[in-house]
């Protein structure tokens, strides 16, 4: 053999790994910072974390008959005449039209209507194509306003308040001037094809106790009859839901920090706001200390894909859950399917998060009257209704096996956790120990 | 009768008594309720209410075109919403008044606090004392007319309508703004980002004229005003304008 | 079906993974220790385990692109008659003539003026180019000593003695014969080709007590003119920045294990001293317990890539940040635009580290004259004030979510951890907890 | 008046009236700034400082040509980075006398502590006493010559310039040297790595004569003093010279 001399093997920095320096090259070229859509990708502690421990010979001596599992729950009973029903707890969160087109958001309608939950509007109003096809539709009042109007508000089944979102909490919105076609720009009162800021504080109150006022007007002009929801992101959820409910608010829905988003900065997704999983046992430690869990209902969303995700959220203690990206990939959001066209973006097919530029090839997160063809609102509904029903399936199958008739009967006791941090966060022991770290309230 | 807005006060033929309402006896919920009682094509057109004290919501949601005189000064969105209404209040009014109002008309006699006429839509708002801070923010179509002075941020990315403004205003007027129009007789304290003087053309002029018209001033020209609007360097973003931001 | 015997699947191991291997490989062949540029490259605990809460409820946010948000920084107000002023809180550190090439460091000087930042000299004296085209320019002031005059000692806007680096606490430099060009050569008084080490002890001081005689020197030399800092590398931070406050100096450098340098043994890099995030509460808390916190400025350094690094380490106590390998990074520093040279030289963009050898296909680390063309000082300058810009963007728009008005006023209480080791270094709670691991000072 | 060194001392004219520093009764600060807001053209060529009591960086950051007697001894740096001036001092040094000279000359007519010249890039440092451990390290261009003793490890990674020695030299002379020359005329307790005993051919011995003369030193031959310096195996790293690392 004949000795070379070998180079060192090159290699690559964590810290400064390709991402962070293409991130730099971006910055140094745009003078810009990134905005995308979709929520934090990056690994942070999940529901994958838990476990379900399962039924013990000891609990179930003998074989029983099974018995229903029962999945629905009532939204807003607190001080609404009508409160909203719904067959599962799992519901379509409000994503914007104008972010979405028309056809994306009549498929959610459709898909939603037949499992038999609730689809919201978002920022930039409602549109008819929802209002039609959604049996029960949530309407957002956002700091921007747009569409706002008081038909749409008593046509609505319930009014969201959005202080916050779980990708960027305390930051507003921006619309990119590409993706304002004459039907967005005219819901929204803009000229077409300029950038749309959405603002991040309300035009027209600031704090819990003003909140407490918009909250009364808003009940007033509806006689009383709506639920109305606030929707905070995961910044201090202890006290987020606190105040919220001492504002007078039928439900809370909180968003963890992987909750999507249809235009933000990168380092406002990735770098603010706190996991889903670590939100939720202080939202509902605030419900039971004011005496009111259950009575006031949580909605938890943020990073939601299956059974096992709804029922762990429902086990630490929501009433419901939410979904939004989810849902787009079930219509069709960022399929291999498309590959070619995504390549052509310069991206791959699971990548794809440059909604805010009205290019996707899935034609859902666009105002291109070509591309949005590519959405059957149909076929899209038919999809989403049978992954919502799947979800469904799964989490029952887990409450069942838990021993549970009903979803809402799953406690924390019935989880463990596979890390420390996810067994913090979650309240619950580490798996084979009763060791539940840093515990101590919140 | 004591209707203040002839302009746009709606048409009747008759008029008959009027429903007095006191807040002092009755709650506010069954106000509004009552007023969101009322039909298309009902006779009760004419409403007073008596010892508002503060009360907030007051008329909040009017979605027929009915005259509403409040005697006494209200607190936050009175008249939010409205939707052909025609509002007077007999004095002051606190933050949010007319918050996105639809169409219709709200006359403040008094002062107005913060938001007046936030996210407005159309119908028309006057303020005969003066409007607070954030006056107009965000406002989507409506025409703001203030007798008095206006406080500081106001126009805050006001997206359409027109703002018309007697007295001074305060600081960063017009803030973000993007097609509304402001008109402005006194002094401006200063102007925010992306706001700037622009000609009064004979087309604003007419306009103008017919503002101050329906708002009933009879002591002011058009001439005597400065038009302000978007410079519209802000519409898509770029990094040398980062300070503005 | 007929079975075979299938063979065992070939493993690798984890210990001796294909760079422990290659690394014994290359030592055999060349009997020297690997000595490459860049900092740390393992994966360490780093900001990117922390998260902002961000406002919602409790907290009002600053409208993202209305409410002003300050952050300019004063640095050396402590003693110096004429402290810096800063308009951002991002510095560009200090790296030698010699390492860098001419056109690098007037790039790095354009880029920082025209964001309204400092740069700073290096191992090897003050060079024109840079003079000329910073506004502000920090001299450092370094045991080798190569170039040190008082001229450039007055034209200097502030003054860095150079205890360490974060690369190499406690270790000194090489310059190899290769990069030597005559200019290099007669700006540190040396023969052309030779190898150049730089001492890792100041000629003519020791320890914290002389120190402070050797600050009076130069204040005396200076006539308390200008801040003087003192740069440590993170190895006993608390011990350290509470030495280098008392021995005088106006601003602590504190430099973490992630830093970059020219040119250090890989063993020194990876092995010794303390990750950034590590570093930063230790130091603080020195400044602290003297009643000198926010006095005597803090700048860390060390694997800061973007705004979010930049809101971390000023939440955590820092005054300022300071960039190095990423401000390479914007100049053009491993682009794959010169893939092609990069798989000549042996390695791939992204991994280039022979800073040493003077081959940088980029033009950036080499005293090659034809390379060296490749950095077109205007362009790459632009570049690097973009990046910058967009670092404090980012910084802003955390900061604001915050609700903020200077990125000054962000705090610990603003962050939570992802991980318990993250947590434990940062001294903030783990997410969704109020649990602070390790707590008990440092 | 008493010039110690004619050799380098400033031409002038005529002999004005000589500023007398006392540090007992001014600080240093004081002293320090009068010497710098000297101008290229000062009529105050001559000074001298009373009661040092050993204080640190006494006249350091001189640029210009004056001359400077300071009676008594002196603690850390004095004249350090001097760059013209010309300096006695009429008792004993602390560490650093004369680091990072540039020119101008430093007498020193006592001992000298450790590091004197270090770094130094120009100029004559004169040692009448002897000087401790380190002297001339890392050594830039400067001439440094000492009538006693040098201590250990003076010179180094001596980069150019001259060390003369009358006396003796302690231990490691000239460790890690680069292109610096020194001469000793006494003994030398051992050679630092890669310093090895040279030749004096006619060159160096007219050099050292003129270093000499420099100095005001009769009483030597530059045949009585061996040369020292680099022998260049360091300068790029082979493994086999691990140990001299």
């Amino acid at each position: 053999m004949t000795y070379h001399n070998p180079p060192t093997t090159p290699r690559k920095s964590a810290t400064f790994d390709d991402y962070a320096m293409s991130e730099i090259r971006r910055a140094a070229a745009t003078g810009i910072y990134d905005i995308r859509g979709s929520g934090a990708k990056r690994k942070v502690p999940h529901f994958d974390d838990l476990l379900f421990l399962g039924a013990s010979i000891s609990r179930y001596p003998l074989e029983g008959y099974r018995e229903r599992c029962d999945t629905s729950v009532v939204l807003g009973s607190r001080h609404a005449k009508k409160p909203i029903e719904l067959k599962i707890p799992i519901t379509i969160a409000g994503m914007s039209f104008g972010s979405l087109s028309g056809p994306a958001k009549e498929a959610l309608g459709r898909g939603a209507t037949i499992a038999g939950t609730s689809t919201t509007t978002g920022d930039g109003g409602m549109t008819e194509e929802e209002r039609g096809h959604s049996k029960q539709l949530v309407y957002q009042y956002l700091p921007s306003r747009y569409g706002m109007n008081p038909r749409d508000l008593r046509r609505a089944d319930a009014i969201e308040i959005v202080v916050g979102q779980g990708a960027k909490p305390g930051g507003g919105g921006m619309l990119l001037g590409q993706k304002i076609s004459d039907r967005v720009a005219e819901m929204r009162t803009l000229p077409k094809g300029i950038d749309q800021r959405s603002a991040c504080r309300h035009p027209d109150w600031t704090g819990p106790d003003d909140l407490e006022i918009k909250i009364l007007e808003i009940r007033e002009i509806t006689d009383w009859e709506k639920p109305i929801y606030v929707k905070v992101g995961g910044a201090r959820p202890y006290y987020d839901t606190a105040l919220a409910v001492k504002a007078g608010a039928d439900v809370v829905v909180l968003d963890g920090m992987q909750g999507g988003t249809a235009a933000t900065q990168e380092v406002f997704i990735e770098h603010v706001g706190q996991p889903t999983l670590a939100c939720i046992r202080p939202a509902v430690k605030a419900l039971q200390d004011l005496g009111m869990h259950r009575k006031v209902q949580l909605i938890v969303s943020g990073g939601i894909r299956n059974g096992a995700d709804v029922a762990k959220a429902l086990a630490l203690g929501a009433d419901a859950v939410s979904i939004g990206t989810a849902a787009l990939i079930a219509l069709g959001d960022n399929d291999p399917h498309w590959e070619d066209e995504y390549q052509k973006l310069g991206t791959t097919a699971g990548a794809y998060d440059d909604w805010h530029e009205g290019k996707d090839p899935a034609g859902i997160t666009t105002q291109d009257p070509e591309l949005m063809k590519r959405v059957d609102p149909v076929v899209a509904g038919r999809r989403l209704a049978n992954y919502l029903k799947v979800m469904t399936l799964e989490a029952q199958t887990i409450a069942r096996a838990c021993g549970k008739n009903h979803l809402h009967n799953l406690e924390p006791e019935d989880l463990c956790a596979l890390s420390i941090e996810a067994a913090a966060m979650a309240g619950v022991p580490l798996a084979g120990t009763n060791w539940v770290p840093g515990q101590g309230g919140f | 009768m004591n209707i203040s807005n002839v302009a746009t006060a709606p048409s009747r033929e008759m008029d008959f008594a009027r429903r007095v309402f006191d807040l002092g006896e009755n709650s506010l919920r069954e106000l509004n309720q009552a007023l969101h009682n009322l039909g298309p094509g009902s006779n009760e057109t004419s409403w007073e209410v008596l010892n508002p004290k503060g009360s907030h919501s007051v008329a909040v949601g009017v979605d027929q075109p009915v005259a509403i005189d409040v005697r006494g000064s209200v607190g936050y969105y009175c008249g939010g919403m409205n939707a052909g209404g025609a509002i007077t209040v007999h004095g002051s009014v606190g933050p949010g008044v007319g918050e996105n109002m639809m169409s219709g008309s709200i006359v403040v006699k008094g002062d107005a606090s913060q938001y007046a006429g936030a996210t407005g839509r159309g119908g028309l708002l006057v303020i005969e004392g003066n409007a607070s801070s954030r006056c107009g923010i965000s406002m989507k179509g409506i025409t703001i007319v203030v007798r008095g002075n206006i406080g500081h941020m106001s126009a805050f990315m006001a997206q359409s309508g027109n703002l018309v403004v007697l007295g001074d205003a305060g600081d960063a007027l017009g803030d973000s703004i993007y097609e509304a129009r402001l008109f402005v007789r006194g002094k401006v304290k200063s102007l925010g980002a992306d706001c700037i003087k622009k000609e009064m053309r004979p087309e604003h002029i007419a306009l103008l004229q017919d503002l101050l018209d329906r708002a009933g001033i009879k002591d002011a020209k058009p001439e005597e005003f400065t038009r302000y609007g978007s410079a519209r360097t802000l519409y898509n973003f770029n990094i040398d304008n980062a300070d503005a931001y």
